[in-house]
């Protein structure tokens, strides 16, 4: 049941908002939509007592490998809640953009949902591989229509780096598929395979490619700030919230446990590109002017160090990057969301035309400020748990790559404060009359950042939910 | 069960000022606003109290469990409270002298718009010292590490329409950032270790093993971490520039508390820095160079918050001295010491700039005493409290330090020596220039109101007797301090200071006279004529360096800053843009050419295309034939 | 099939058959590629197609196998087929192009 | 018998009816028929029946592909009554000609004899020749239909050559007797059947257009009538594939071959996606695409098993579906372009008929191969079965190669739905909105549901 909803919810809703355009009260259905989603979520969470809840097990095309297993483990789960919890914001942040056909805007981002439900809840590799490429297509027409400058170029060219990746996963999958009797595809049957490890040492790649593709790890990351930059503020949210996290949930569902040898043989390569990625990306991020693509470089920052933490490949480290998954997505949406304000304010945004802006908007400046001390992982905000998970994982593995990993706060801070600086302070400029956070900027910012807050305070929820699937992902693979 | 909400308050108390005032700040006004911060930060003080009453040295201490915080594998690490003698006597500290602090600020800001921010403020900074003091684990003091960081950042940057306060505000968060990579690896090594962060577990599984390398280098991570919030060399820079916060700000956090706290770090974890000697010599050379490159620095500085801030960091260099040698009482002594009389200084140069409507540039002073005889007097305590005039709360604490260096080696104690004549002449300097002479500005200098005042006189009588807390032996004192703090830090029972009362006697009066002749050479320069310094192009190299603060801002801004910008700047225009996406487009771009390319072959003129069949053809067959 | 004429046929060895046939149609290759009337084209596709209807016969005789002889009807009949077509087709070009040249229609390029 | 019968009588009888001027008959007649046609071959499914002496054999595998063949002319012959709305002259033989086409295609589908298979594709061929240069009065068709004509008859000439080789090595016509041959000359050398084999390949390969006999393809695509190319890439192409794949199922390759096999899937792929990229020519952007698509059937021939019939099977008929429809809507966009074929024509389709363009980018992520529509479904087949034949590296070049195609899909799509500008209104005639609804739906419930289609 929660199976269906959670699917149905939003696509029912994309479709009749797509053949209905009710324009005005378009935004309105979204976010009852996506509320209703995350009660769904919320419901399953609290029925939720451990172990993988299978909800459907049916065979689709039984002979190539696809199943219509759906269900959820704890991670899954954890990933559900992300995407529900994130997608009503995402649509209460529409409400500011000025955006034509509102109607299919809101189509969109739900049918974007849908497919990113699938992903989450999927139990058969191809099964996810055909909801991870869905999720693209709502996504590509999106900022394809409603995208910023240079978008025909950008997004044919993220669809097409997007896909590089994709097809070079379908490629492992239907390799893996005629490799081992008892592989029928399933997550759950994945343990019986059994690669050759000179095999898995090439498999890793065609493999990861993909979600190093997605997340983005260093050099796979040229698609990225310029899509960012370009694509709508509602795009860019689902794209860094939301979609990055379905590398994460994908290299923990089929890159470690098809190719285990493969991720202990390149463990740390994979850490020192992630990290070659969040330092640069944080030392990038110092000099940008636009404030959107500095959210980007950022972004590329923080997830660097998410997929270093999760390659470290011990509990701290899965575990941390896990949980600062959620937070990096709560945090990508409050941080694009303050751009999205301010550019609504000042016209642009290029941080060299703000400044001075506490003075009109000091409500707005507090808020960033507290988005601002979840960015840079001051503790009693997620991030610093998460990071501190994944510090404390990578350590483990290599006190140099811990060195790296740590040496990233000292970047965050530096650009995050600059920042913060050339948007909020300096001396007063502005003439024309500013209103300060509205009602929708408290509806979007007040609750996502209370549960930045709760969960830095508090974040046994969270870390309950990962903990038990990522020891049981790590117990399994040792034993082979 | 009473103990632990009353412990749990203490914190809280502030925290829950913080969140009411941010959230009414538009509401309230600045004399409310005051009031509340001062009332709750004052009931902490007395939480504090009771609790100090109530604490059983023998006992050890207690740790206070509020909730699991951080659970996952095999690491648990909760979100807990650690009342023992330690945390006892830095939440004294805090509390009191915060509340003194809090209650000065409802004088000294009640003209600014922004005044109930200013307490909010003020409040979480309270909340954040109290967790690193209080904590029961690393984490927990780290969570107050950041908070008070994240304080240190807002409050300096609190006037923020002028880009060099942000600037200050900036550099000193970065900066102390630098410290925290330090404090983090530290503590994932420690963790890495023993399994867990409890101060507690640590200090029982932490024994013997002399020179172990993980234990050096945590302890050299831990004074990283420890040198980036105390101000030491190397990255001691941002405190001066702090001073572009309101005055008493710089009295709490960047003179009395939050700069103590990599002291306190090391004195919490000193069971780990007795196993590292390796470490300690660090500190020591660095806490000895740190205190007298500050207080070189200190001599030709003419902002008054200026000087002050480097006396903060010369002074602070004494305390590491004190650590290094394993004297953690000592250091803990000064701390305490010191946050008297510095917080009194600052306090009093607050009142002085508040006399002056804004005035900070001492040459525009002079002649003062006459006017603000509250802040003249009290100042004058401070001075004399800091210079180490006997019998002051400075002269034992001081001493103490100088004596464990003269045990150390006569050559520490003549550095040290060395820099506390030095810290006597800046201060004597400051005092004759600032009160002395004849009034060199224009402003209409007034007295402040109570509300500042008192403060300064309750400063000012704890200055005086505040070495009594830890009195020595010499003068009939059984050092109450030391043996209250050994309860919590087991290395505090081992130090021990071997000199024969002859020499402990030497000693002070070799000092007491020194410091008593530099007294009389700054009467002679500054208090009789004002000696103005000139042009700093017009001095001696030497001099001009050292009033150039050595120049090491702009060593660090050419070394860091600027190559760190251009890196930046760089790394976007030629690597991003002219590597990284121009390789991706490439690969496009070159499928795109090759398309062009053999598209060429499809000429629309059938005979080619007959002959390129034709030769197509062949050419496959010769694959096929030679293939057989 | 009589006996007589198999016999006849096979008095040549089927190695000169297939020489012989290869270097036919290889003429009728050479002349569809590189002569440029389209006429003569359709002449060397006829020798193509001639040619290999020789070898079948002479395969069919080696093979005693009437079938092959069959096929070669058919296949005359479809290359009448073609050449109708063809001559229909140039018809049409003669009056778009004016011309038999067959490098003369090159607008569909690239 | 019966069906081939029907079909060939249903092409005079067009023929007549034209003559007596009755033009608005013409295609619902001929669909009836056609539809009549495919309900004989439905009626005896599992009937294995030799035909003509056993010249043909209609088993499952020819009946399936004969009933793909039908319902894609019927759908052609839906969209004929629009296109051909306007014309005068000579309708019924177009008709005509392309139902004595398909009886060529009928017949390579289901051949047990190399005879039939020439007479099949010769039968397959002629009618093109001529429908290519259908419009009488275009410079371009004339010249597609000459170089059709040339360049078809010169593979003509090598395919029968290979026939002729074939027969001498092995003295017979009869496919089972020839297989029989390649079996028993294992590894060992038969010059004359290699080269009989190669040359046979040769002119299969023509038809399908594989490199490097793919040089017709572009030009006749651009220059024939829009009907008659969407014939020539769905009817013809389906046929000649399943000619292709009947030619050597039940043989045993020889390793010679079967290596040149390989070659000319990796140059295929290469060339006809490569290619594609430059083209702005809408036509000639299929064409090119139609080409990589017979590298990705090709590599499906590479691994050869009980599975590749099946593949082809569907990969042809959703690849035939996805195109008929895309080039009705094209037909649709170049009327409103006044000629234009180029690709911007569809700029801003979305906003002038939102369900044109739904559609039209369904078909084409289809040919993209993106999953949920046929065309995903079908390249994951094929790349399952040339990797379970343990053609890695093929495999991974073909991966790369679908990747570059997707590129040139996906900038017709970027067309479609650029925003701003107002697309060309298009007029569309219930019927064809009907058919190009019915590929676009098609093509997703067969993507979905891929059992729909299979023998």
């Amino acid at each position: 049941m929660i199976v269906a909803l959670l699917l149905l919810i939003p696509f029912i809703t994309a479709l009749a908002l797509m053949f209905l355009r009710p324009t005005q009260q378009a935004k309105n259905v979204a976010l009852i939509s996506t509320l209703a989603s995350l009660g769904v979520v919320l419901f399953a969470w609290s029925a939720y007592t451990g172990g993988t809840v299978i909800h459907y097990n049916m065979d689709w095309v039984p002979s190539w490998g696809l199943r219509f297993v759906m269900g959820y483990d704890g991670v899954g789960l954890l990933m559900l809640i992300l995407t529900a919890m994130v997608f009503p914001f995402i649509i209460a942040a529409g409400y500011g953009e000025k955006l034509q056909h509102p109607s299919l805007v809101n189509a969109l981002l739900l049918f974007t949902q849908t497919f990113l439900f699938g992903v989450f809840l999927a139990q058969n590799t191809l099964l996810f591989y055909i909801f991870y490429e869905l999720s693209l297509i709502p996504v590509f027409f999106f900022l394809l229509y409603w995208g910023g400058e240079h978008r025909r170029a950008i997004t044919v060219k993220f669809f097409i780096y997007t896909l590089l990746g994709g097809l070079s996963l379908l490629f492992g999958i239907i390799y893996c598929l005629g490799q081992g009797e008892g592989f029928n595809g399933d997550f759950a049957t994945i343990g019986s395979l059994n690669i050759p490890t000179s095999v898995q040492i090439w498999l890793f790649w065609v493999l990861f490619l993909a979600f190093a593709i997605k997340l983005p790890i260093f050099p796979f990351h040229s698609w990225q700030p310029d899509t960012y930059a370009m694509a709508p503020l509602q795009g860019t949210m689902v794209l860094g919230a939301v979609m990055l996290k379905m590398g994460l949930y994908g290299i923990i569902k089929i890159v470690l446990p098809i190719v285990p040898q493969g991720v202990v043989h390149w463990q740390e390569t994979v850490i020192l590109l992630a990290l070659i990625g969040a330092i640069y990306g944080g030392i990038i991020a110092f000099r940008q002017s636009d404030l959107k693509r500095l959210i980007a470089f950022s972004s590329l920052s923080h997830v660097g160090l998410l997929c270093a933490g999760l390659f470290a490949w011990n509990s701290y480290g899965v575990s941390g990057s896990l949980y600062q998954a959620f937070a990096h997505a709560l945090l990508v949406v409050c941080m694009l969301y303050i751009s999205g304000a301010m550019k609504e304010r000042v016209g642009s945004s290029e941080m060299g035309a703000m400044g001075g802006l506490k003075v009109r908007t000091p409500r707005l400046a507090a808020l960033f400020l507290l988005v601002l001390a979840n960015a840079v992982a001051l503790p009693l905000t997620q991030s610093f748990v998460g990071e501190w998970l994944m510090f404390a994982g990578l350590w483990q593995v290599n006190g140099g790559l811990a060195l790296a990993a740590v040496s990233t706060i000292v970047l965050g801070a530096i650009y995050m404060l600059f920042a913060y600086q050339r948007v909020m302070l300096g001396p007063d400029k502005w003439a024309l009359e500013m209103t300060d956070a509205t009602t929708r900027d408290h509806f979007v910012l007040v609750p996502l950042i209370a549960i930045t807050l709760f969960l830095g305070v508090y974040p046994g929820p969270i870390l309950e939910l990962v903990d038990v699937p990522v020891q049981q992902l790590l117990s399994s693979l040792s034993l082979n | 069960m009473r103990t632990d909400l009353l412990t749990i308050l203490v914190p809280v108390l502030p925290l829950v000022g913080a969140i009411i005032l941010a959230s009414l700040r538009r509401k309230l006004s600045a004399n409310v606003a005051g009031g509340l911060a001062t009332a709750l930060i004052a009931s902490s003080f007395v939480a504090s109290v009771v609790l100090f009453m109530g604490f059983e040295a023998s006992t050890g201490g207690r740790t206070v469990h509020m909730l699991d915080w951080i659970s996952v594998g095999g690491m648990d690490i909760p979100l807990a409270l650690r009342i023992d003698a330690l945390s006892l006597t830095m939440m004294l500290i805090v509390t009191g002298i915060g509340s003194l602090i809090h209650l000065y600020s409802i004088g000294y800001m009640h003209e600014d718009e922004r005044a109930p921010t200013f307490f909010a403020q003020l409040n979480l900074f309270s909340f954040a010292m109290l967790m690193l003091v209080m904590g029961s684990n690393f984490l927990i003091t780290f969570i107050g590490w950041e908070g008070v960081g994240l304080c240190s950042y807002l409050l300096i940057g609190f006037w923020y329409k002028t880009p060099e306060y942000n600037y200050a505000a900036r550099k000193a968060f970065v900066m102390n950032r630098i410290g925290d990579v330090g404090m983090v690896l530290a503590m994932v090594l420690l963790f890495e270790r023993f399994g867990t962060l409890e101060y507690a577990s640590i200090m029982d599984m932490a024994t013997g093993g002399m020179n172990d390398p993980l234990m050096i280098a945590a302890t050299l991570f831990l004074f990283i971490g420890a040198t980036g919030k105390s101000a030491q060399l190397p990255l001691f820079t941002w405190l001066p520039d702090a001073m572009a916060g309101p005055t008493p700000v710089s009295a709490l956090i960047h003179a009395a508390t939050m700069v103590t706290a990599g002291i306190f770090l090391i004195v919490r974890s000193s069971v780990l820095f007795e196993s590292a000697p390796f470490t300690k010599d660090i500190i020591l050379w660095i806490g000895t160079a740190t205190a007298l490159i500050a207080a070189s620095i200190g001599l030709f500085q003419n902002d008054i918050k200026k000087v002050l801030a480097y006396s903060t960091v010369s002074q602070l260099g004494y305390m590491f001295v004190a650590l290094g040698m394993g004297a953690y009482s000592a250091a803990m002594f000064h701390v305490t010491t010191h946050a008297f009389f510095k917080a009194l200084l600052f306090l009093g140069a607050g009142s002085v700039i508040h006399a002056l409507g804004g005035e900070q540039d001492i040459r525009r002073m002079g002649g003062l005493k006459g006017s603000i005889k509250i802040t003249f007097i009290t100042f004058f305590v401070g001075t004399i409290a800091i210079s180490g005039l006997p019998l002051m709360s400075g002269f034992f604490s001081k001493d103490l330090i100088m004596a464990y260096g003269f045990q150390h080696s006569p050559v520490l104690f003549g550095l040290l020596l060395f820099g506390a004549l030095l810290t006597t002449f800046y201060m004597f300097r400051l005092l004759f220039l600032v009160f002395y002479g004849t009034y060199r500005g224009k402003a209409h200098p007034h007295e402040s109101p109570l509300t500042m005042t008192i403060p300064l006189m309750v400063l000012a009588v704890l200055s005086v007797i505040g070495g009594l807390l830890n009195l020595p032996h010499l003068f009939g004192g059984h050092e109450p301090m030391k043996h209250f703090l050994e309860t919590a830090a087991d290395a505090i029972r081992y130090e021990h200071l071997g000199l024969s009362a002859t020499t402990e006697w030497t000693l002070m009066g070799i000092t007491t006279v020194l410091v008593f002749t530099t007294i009389a050479m700054a009467y002679g320069r500054f208090a009789k004529r004002a000696t103005l310094e000139g042009a700093e192009a017009d001095m001696p190299f030497l001099k001009r360096l050292i009033a150039q603060r050595w120049r090491l801002d702009e060593l660090y801004a050419a070394l860091f800053e600027r190559p760190y910008g251009w890196i930046s700047a760089h790394l976007f225009t030629t690597v991003e843009r002219h590597v990284m996406v121009p390789v991706m487009n490439g690969v496009g771009a070159a499928a795109l050419a090759m398309g062009g390319v053999v598209r060429k072959l499809q000429t629309g003129n059938t005979s080619f295309h007959l002959l390129a069949m034709l030769c197509g053809m062949i050419v496959f067959l010769l694959i096929t034939l030679m293939s057989n | 099939m009589e006996q007589g004429i198999i016999t006849a046929i096979r008095v040549v060895p089927l190695e000169h058959y297939l020489v012989l046939c290869f270097l036919l149609f290889s003429i009728g290759v050479a002349g569809v590629v590189f002569r440029r009337n389209t006429i003569i084209i359709l002449m060397c596709l006829e020798l193509m197609f001639n040619s290999v209807n020789l070898l079948l016969t002479a395969f069919s005789a080696y093979h005693s196998d009437p079938r092959a002889q069959v096929f070669v009807f058919f296949i005359m009949l479809v290359a009448a087929a073609e050449v109708t077509v063809g001559l229909a087709i140039l018809v049409m070009m003669k009056r778009n192009v004016d011309s038999v040249d067959v490098n003369q229609l090159n607008r569909l390029k690239g | 018998m019966s069906a081939l019968v029907l079909i060939s009588v249903l092409g005079v009888v067009l023929l007549y009816l034209g003559l007596f001027g009755n033009r608005d008959l013409l295609a619902p007649v001929g669909i009836i028929g056609l539809l009549t046609a495919f309900v004989f071959f439905a009626a005896d499914w599992r009937l294995e029946s030799p035909l003509f002496g056993g010249l043909v054999q209609f088993d499952s595998y020819a009946r399936s592909f004969s009933l793909v063949l039908i319902v894609v002319t019927v759908l052609l012959f839906l969209f004929g009554i629009d296109y051909y709305a306007k014309v005068r002259e000579n309708v019924a033989e177009q008709y005509a000609l392309m139902l004595f086409s398909l009886i060529g295609g009928l017949l390579i589908t289901s051949f047990s004899n190399l005879i039939v298979l020439f007479l099949g594709i010769e039968i397959l061929s002629i009618p093109l020749y001529i429908l290519a240069g259908g419009k009488r009065d275009s410079f371009r068709s004339g010249e597609a239909a000459f170089k059709y004509f040339v360049q078809g008859s010169f593979a003509s000439g090598f395919l029968l050559l290979g026939l002729a080789l074939l027969y001498g090595s092995t003295a017979s016509f009869d496919l089972a007797a020839i297989a029989a041959h390649a079996a028993t000359i294992g590894t060992g050398t038969d010059m004359l059947f290699l080269l009989g084999l190669f040359f046979t390949i040769a002119g299969v390969a023509f038809k399908v257009a594989a490199v490097p006999f793919h040089f017709w393809s572009p030009d006749v695509y651009e220059g024939a009538p829009t009907l008659v190319t969407a014939f020539m890439s769905t009817v013809v192409k389906t046929a000649a594939f399943a000619a292709f794949y009947r030619l050597i199922a039940h043989m045993q390759l020889p390793e010679a071959v079967h290596t040149m096999l390989i070659v000319m899937t990796i140059c295929t792929l290469f060339l006809g996606n490569i290619v594609a990229l430059r083209q702005t020519h809408f036509k000639r952007l299929m064409a090119y695409s139609s080409i990589a698509h017979t590298g990705f059937l090709l590599l499906a021939f590479l691994g050869f098993d009980a599975r590749t019939a099946d593949v082809l099977l569907y990969y042809l008929g959703t690849y035939a579906l996805a195109t008929v429809g895309l080039f009705i809507v094209l037909t649709l966009a170049k009327r409103a372009a006044k000629g234009d074929e180029h690709i911007h024509i569809f700029r801003g389709l979305f906003r002038s008929s939102p369900w044109l363009a739904i559609v039209t980018m369904l078909l084409l992520l289809s040919l993209a191969g993106i999953p949920l529509t046929a065309g995903f479904v079908a390249k994951y087949r094929v790349f399952v079965l040339s990797l379970a034949n343990g053609y890695l590296l093929t495999t991974a070049f073909a991966v790369v190669m679908a990747l570059v195609g997707i590129y040139y899909y996906v900038i017709v799509i970027r067309e479609a739905f650029t925003p701003g500008e107002r697309g060309l209104r298009l007029v569309v005639a219930p019927l064809n909105w009907l058919v190009i609804s019915l590929c676009g739906i098609a093509v997703l419930a067969l993507g979905v549901m891929p059992g729909l289609l299979r023998m």
